[in-house]
């Protein structure tokens, strides 16, 4: 563990949290500001004005515009600044810069369950390497969790029923809390974890020690296993679509609507087939709910990605 | 003592029966349909459901002391917080204010003999009664264990609690709390009395229409979700459940759109209280009356359209939050009016330090501290970090404790007099209020620091490295826990012990202080006519 | 609340009648329409309909017509606070950026 | 100003001034309540319109189940209820008893109508096992998303046919008083507001109508 006193915030370990937390000092430092002038007026006000002091007690305005509008103004244009800063910052978190490495975490009562590309799995315990920019798909296989790293200064909710994702760039080796911060049940308080940041080296290490079969190729097994191949073989009498090159693509539906085949749609496709079927087929896949688990919908993903590349899949 | 203010023509002759008079059987106060009787069975009730809340309040920091989880075992401590939530949500603090103070005084302050429909006042009573009922059935049943919001799937697919009963509990008391809403706004349009125009409507007033507007465009919207869950959790269906098909987002976006507003409810009424009280103890008008007024509908409509700044984290689109989070930081603005014009009136007033003006500057500056960490949580990017940590527990708790049942408080020892005939001690008073303060910073401030660090919230059990922070808190809870129990004391001594009071023991205008206190069944004998605005002071 | 006292409720029977065989023909399009492939627009067709339809009723059954400034306010209210409702949920949904390829 | 001490009539309550405050009153607060059941229904017509967008083809399948016939005459008799409940009103505010006495009664039953109908298509819905988590026996590729809409169907439609009975004993209740004599041309606010309330029941009708039955025809 890193040492966190009492009173301080954890560590920086994440290149987003020195931005974070400036901003929390600086609205810290205006709120104080603002804070302390109402204070400080209301006291003196109070003092000065409390029954029996001879102050002066003329009649005053019962109201000015121009007051009323500076007070407005002022911490208006404040909250403008602070709110384009703020979001600007957020839109950042949210957008996973190119050629993030992916991680794919499931949610589950009462843990966190791991798959790297390179086909290793941990539960509640997530290895990365240093300094290069991590990109985490997330699901969940029961209720809303919420993948929590203090130290990272990141949250997002992983969510039954979609993905959602969360970027960071690991800047400290080191221990770190990870929580689940979104109520889930008796044992929300124990679902937790650790993120273990690794140099490069002790990283490639760690992969090379825990590897077996890459995802992928684990969804490829997977995928004649559960029947998939019966279907989407080029060879098979079904008329189903072939999903080389699908990842990425825009796919026409039979509804006449287009939509980008991303994870989320090749989720839903094995998940909710009736959800969005392509056009010039008919809906006869069944939906594999309840069969798969989410973790497996994962490796089937990757499997379904990985035949985008030259040479990949049957 | 009975210097009635200048403004207005017709003061009441002092009479000798009051409401109190008119029968004293429980019958016929089960039965009543004055509005004085009606919020003061509502004050009973809700105190008792204070008391349960607190209770729940009181297993949370003692469990909290220690970082194991060795006090209660997960399911009761999970519990414990649903329940404490939920109590004190729906049945302490959403009607707190409206339906004792308001239900009081609003016909008192427009100068009407009672509500327009003063029938369907007392079903209000009853709804909001049945609602307990369920609400305690489900707590003797074993208890509910998700959470005051209610998270689908989690409350449809995998909680095996009461979530039914409490959901019904929540349903009916959500009927009486629009049938409250629509009896508020009738009577202020079509009671008032002669001469009181919208603009000498005392602020109070103006909050309490605010407030029954809010109520009833969005508590509709909670009643029928929570049907939604119910109806999953029969019939194995639904529109929330992503196992079939639906979006657990939809409920999120559905609860808020009412959620949100709500804490609007709680905290509208509260301002109402804090501008009478500062005006009354400062001795002087309230400043940049109309803007007040403007600020408490410019908070109520606004407030309508943040709802997602309860989502940033929960897989809504960034645009979608980028707008819930500008709209957020643009509803603080009538709230900072507020705060502005509230030290203004203090301006060359002459103030006394009463026990309800203390609860008034407390409420003042407590809210500021909660409103404004609730900028830091609209700020996006810093919500992701603080969303569902103490953090964000602190900041309610400084706006619905701090700031609202302070100027609840506040408002019971103002108008008592008025309530009950009688004077409290001032001095005890002044020391329960001082001392609710000391205990409420200490309680709720350590949270703050604990959310910055990292402590998420609706935990059993923590890291050690929280413990010290939260000793703290408990202890504070403690201090604040006893400072609670005191008003409920030298108030009920008050009431066989404490001296008369006379019409108007503070000196104060507003229409309610010209009759007598307690007032009669048909509140004046005859209908002031008014022809000033509400405030007459001069320090 | 103290709108002119029109003789709210007296249109002669004949003119009632005469709104309803309207309502009834807004029915008879809706559904008439709906039978018609249009795509999308069967929706907007019907919703159109209907529309129209309630406004009718609002306008000429319940006398809104004749009400006050205030009255159609308090009508309006229910429907523009559940438009907000609405379009701002979707507004979400919209907009709901797909997570983008990683590689 | 003084307004308690002259000759108040007996329906007159005491919080009131004058006849016309309460009617105001009473009218007013019933349109506020209206828009308050806008609410009720309009969440619902939410969570519709969020699951028919993501699920078109479904929703399209599973209405085409509802019967368009049944539900074409049961709009049709709440428009003509509608129409009867104002001729009654109008019949009552002229002085008017019998008449109006019978056309509420009338209203009643054409609300009974509606309600035997929406039965009867309950009753078929259950044998076609249509009723997710009751008796569901829809097997085809859609089937799990379509319980989507039936689910909505039968929250909307029910919680509507509760409206409908709730209508229905008001409305019994204001005939057997207005032809008990309990209403005079002066005095008609009861019935008025009864009469809001069930065209707010056919409103709300009307948009279940296009949404729920002519999907997908
Ligand atoms: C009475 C109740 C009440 C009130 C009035 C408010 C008021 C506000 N709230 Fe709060 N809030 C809650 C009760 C309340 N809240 C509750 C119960 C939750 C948690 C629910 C749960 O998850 O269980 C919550 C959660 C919550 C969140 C979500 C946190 C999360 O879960 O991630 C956010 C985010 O934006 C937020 C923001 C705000 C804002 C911006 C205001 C504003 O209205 C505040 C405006 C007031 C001021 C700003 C102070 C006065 C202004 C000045 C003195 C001006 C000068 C200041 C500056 C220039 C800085 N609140
Ligand atoms: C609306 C009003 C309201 C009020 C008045 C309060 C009052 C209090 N609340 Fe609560 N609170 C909520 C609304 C409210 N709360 C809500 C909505 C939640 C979210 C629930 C959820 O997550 O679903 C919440 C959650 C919540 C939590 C977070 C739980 C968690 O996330 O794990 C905590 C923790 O400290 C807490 C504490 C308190 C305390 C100490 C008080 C005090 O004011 C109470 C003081 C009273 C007593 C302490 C009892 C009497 C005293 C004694 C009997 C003496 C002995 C006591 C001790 C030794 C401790 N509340
Ligand atoms: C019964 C035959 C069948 C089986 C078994 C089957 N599918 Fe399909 N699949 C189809 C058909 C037909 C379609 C096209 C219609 C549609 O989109 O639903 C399809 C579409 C898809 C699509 C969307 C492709 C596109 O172009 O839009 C994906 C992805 C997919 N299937 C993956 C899988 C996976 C993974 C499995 C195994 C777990 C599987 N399918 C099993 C028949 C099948
Ligand atoms: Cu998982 Cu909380
Ligand atoms: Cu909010």
């Amino acid at each position: 563990m890193s040492p966190v006193t009492p009173l301080l915030e954890p560590p920086e370990a994440s290149s987003i949290a020195p931005h974070v937390d400036l901003l929390f000092y600086v609205m810290l430092t205006l709120s104080v500001i603002v804070i302390a002038g109402v204070v400080l007026a209301m006291g003196w006000f109070c003092l000065k004005y409390r029954r029996g002091t001879h102050a002066d007690r003329s009649p005053r305005p019962p109201h000015s515009h121009w007051i009323e509008i500076t007070w407005i103004t002022i911490p208006l244009l404040l909250f403008l600044c602070i709110f384009a800063w703020s979001i600007r910052l957020y839109a950042r978190m949210r957008t996973p810069p190119p050629g993030a490495t992916p991680v794919y975490v499931v949610g589950k009562q009462w843990m966190w369950r791991i798959q790297h590309v390179g086909g290793q799995r941990e539960i509640n315990t997530l290895h990365v390497p240093l300094g290069r920019p991590i990109h985490l798909i997330m699901t969940s296989q029961d209720v809303i969790h919420s993948f929590f790293v203090p130290a990272f200064r990141l949250k997002q909710d992983v969510v039954p029923g979609m993905y959602t994702d969360l970027w960071f760039t690991a800047t400290r080796p080191g221990t770190y809390q990870l929580d689940c911060a979104e109520y889930c049940g008796v044992d929300h308080s124990r679902m937790g974890g650790r993120v273990i940041v690794m140099q490069p080296a002790a990283f490639a290490d760690w992969q090379r020690r825990h590897g077996g079969q890459s995802l992928a190729a684990q969804g490829a097994a997977l995928f004649r296993k559960a029947g998939c191949s019966g279907c989407h073989d080029s060879q098979s009498s079904v008329h189903a679509p072939n999903l080389r090159g699908l990842y990425g693509r825009r796919v026409p539906l039979r509804d006449g609507s287009i939509v980008l085949a991303d994870d989320s749609y090749i989720h839903d496709s094995i998940m909710l087939p009736d959800k969005q079927v392509a056009a010039g087929y008919s809906p006869i896949m069944p939906s594999f709910q309840g069969q798969l688990g989410e973790s497996e919908v994962l490796e089937l993903v990757a499997y379904i990605k990985s035949r985008n590349g030259k040479g990949a899949g049957p | 003592m009975s210097v009635i203010s200048p403004a207005f023509e017709t003061p009441a002759p002092i009479g000798h029966r009051s409401f109190y008079d008119e029968g004293n059987t429980l019958w016929s106060w089960l039965t009543t349909r004055d509005h004085k009787r009606i919020a003061i069975l509502y004050a009973i009730s809700i105190t008792f459901f204070f008391l349960l809340g607190s209770l729940a309040a009181a297993m949370i920091r003692l469990e909290l002391v220690t970082p194991a989880g060795d006090l209660w075992s997960a399911e009761t401590y999970n519990k414990a917080f649903t329940f404490h939530g939920v109590v004190m949500v729906w049945f302490f603090l959403i009607p707190s204010i409206p339906v004792t103070l308001g239900n009081f005084l609003l016909p008192l302050m427009i100068g009407a003999r009672d509500m327009a429909f003063p029938r369907l006042n007392l079903f209000s009573w009853y709804l909001f009664a049945v609602g307990g009922l369920f609400t305690m059935a489900a707590l003797l049943a074993g208890g509910v264990d998700t959470g005051w919001t209610f998270y689908t799937p989690f409350s449809t697919m995998f909680s095996n609690t009461n979530v039914f009963l409490v959901i019904i509990g929540v349903f009916i008391t959500g009927f009486s709390t629009i049938l409250t809403g629509l009896n508020f706004i009738v009577t202020t349009h079509s009671l008032r009395a002669p001469g009181m125009t919208w603009f000498r409507l005392p602020l109070f007033v103006w909050a309490m229409y605010a407030v029954a507007l809010v109520m009833m465009l969005a508590t509709p919207v909670l009643a029928m979700t929570l049907s939604l869950i119910g109806l999953e959790r029969f019939f194995g269906v639904g529109i929330f459940d992503p196992a079939m098909g639906g979006d657990p987002l939809l409920f999120q976006h559905m609860f808020w759109f009412y959620s949100h507003p709500a804490v609007y409810i709680m905290i509208l009424p509260a301002m109402g209280v804090a501008s009478e009280l500062i005006t009354c103890g400062a001795r002087r008008n309230i400043f940049g009356y109309k803007f007040m007024i403007y600020a408490i509908v410019g908070i109520s409509v606004i407030g309508f359209l943040v709802w997602g700044h309860h989502m940033f984290v929960s897989g809504m689109s960034l645009y979608a939050g980028i707008v819930f989070s500008i709209l957020s930081f643009l509803v603080a603005v009538p709230s900072a009016i507020k705060v502005f014009n509230w030290t203004a009136t203090l301006y060359k007033g002459t103030i006394d330090f009463t026990a309800w003006m203390l609860y008034a500057i407390g409420f003042v500056g407590l809210f500021m501290l909660g409103g404004v960490t609730g900028l830091f949580l609209a700020a996006t990017a810093l919500d992701v970090d603080l969303t569902d940590t103490f953090f964000v527990v602190a900041h309610f708790h400084y706006i619905m404790v701090g700031g609202s049942v302070m100027a609840y408080l506040g408002g019971i020892h103002y108008w008592w007099p008025k309530f009950t005939g009688r004077m409290y001690s001032a001095a005890w008073a002044r020391f329960a209020a001082i001392m609710m303060f000391v205990g409420f910073n200490l309680t709720f401030f350590p949270q703050y620091l604990l959310g910055w660090a990292g402590m998420p919230r609706r935990y059993h059990q923590y890291d050690p490295q929280y413990q010290l922070l939260n000793v703290l808190s408990s202890a504070g809870a403690a201090v604040l826990g006893l400072a609670y129990l005191l008003p409920i004391i030298y108030l009920a001594w008050s009431l066989r012990h404490g001296a008369p009071a006379g019409p108007n023991p503070w000196r104060a205008s507003g229409l309610e202080w010209l009759t007598d206190s307690p007032p009669p069944k048909h509140n004046f004998e005859v209908t002031p006519v008014v022809t000033h605005g509400p405030y007459q002071y001069t320090p | 609340m103290n709108g002119p006292r029109r003789k709210n409720g007296r249109l002669p029977v004949a003119d009632l009648l005469a709104v309803l065989g309207v309502l009834v023909l807004l029915l008879g399009a809706s559904i008439g329409s709906s039978l018609v492939p249009l795509g999308g627009w069967n929706t907007v067709v019907s919703l159109v309909a209907s529309v129209l339809m309630a406004l009718t009723i609002l306008g000429f059954f319940m006398h809104l017509r004749h009400g006050t400034v205030l009255l159609r306010m308090v009508a309006a209210i229910g429907f523009v606070w559940l438009a907000i409702l609405i379009v701002i949920t979707f507004g979400d949904y919209f907009t709901r950026i797909p997570v983008p390829p990683p590689w | 100003m003084n307004s308690i001490s002259h000759a108040r009539p007996a329906f007159l309550e005491q919080q009131f001034d004058d006849p016309l405050q309460q009617r105001e009153s009473s009218v007013f607060g019933m349109w506020a309540f209206l828009a308050t059941e806008i609410l009720f229904f309009g969440v619902l017509f939410l969570g519709y319109a969020i699951c028919r967008w993501r699920f078109p083809v479904a929703f399209a399948e599973a209405a085409k189940h509802t019967d368009l016939v049944l539900g074409s005459i049961e709009t049709a008799v709440l428009l003509v209820s509608s129409c009867v409940v104002t001729i009654a009103l109008r019949d009552l505010r002229l002085g008017g008893r019998r008449l109006a006495a019978a056309l509420l009664l009338a209203t009643a039953m054409l609300g009974l109508l509606f309600l035997a109908l929406h039965g009867k298509e309950y009753y078929d819905e259950f044998h076609e096992g249509l009723m997710p988590g009751v008796h569901y026996t829809l097997a085809q590729p859609h089937a799990v998303h379509m319980k989507l809409f039936f689910c909505l169907y039968y929250f909307i439609t029910l919680y509507h046919s509760l409206h409908v009975t709730v209508g229905v004993l008001l409305l019994l209740a204001m005939s057997w008083r207005t032809f008990r004599g309990g209403f005079s041309a002066d005095y008609t606010t009861p019935v008025e507001v009864t009469s809001m309330y069930w065209h707010l029941v056919d409103i709300v009708w009307i948009f279940v109508f296009p949404l729920m039955y002519l999907v997908g025809r």
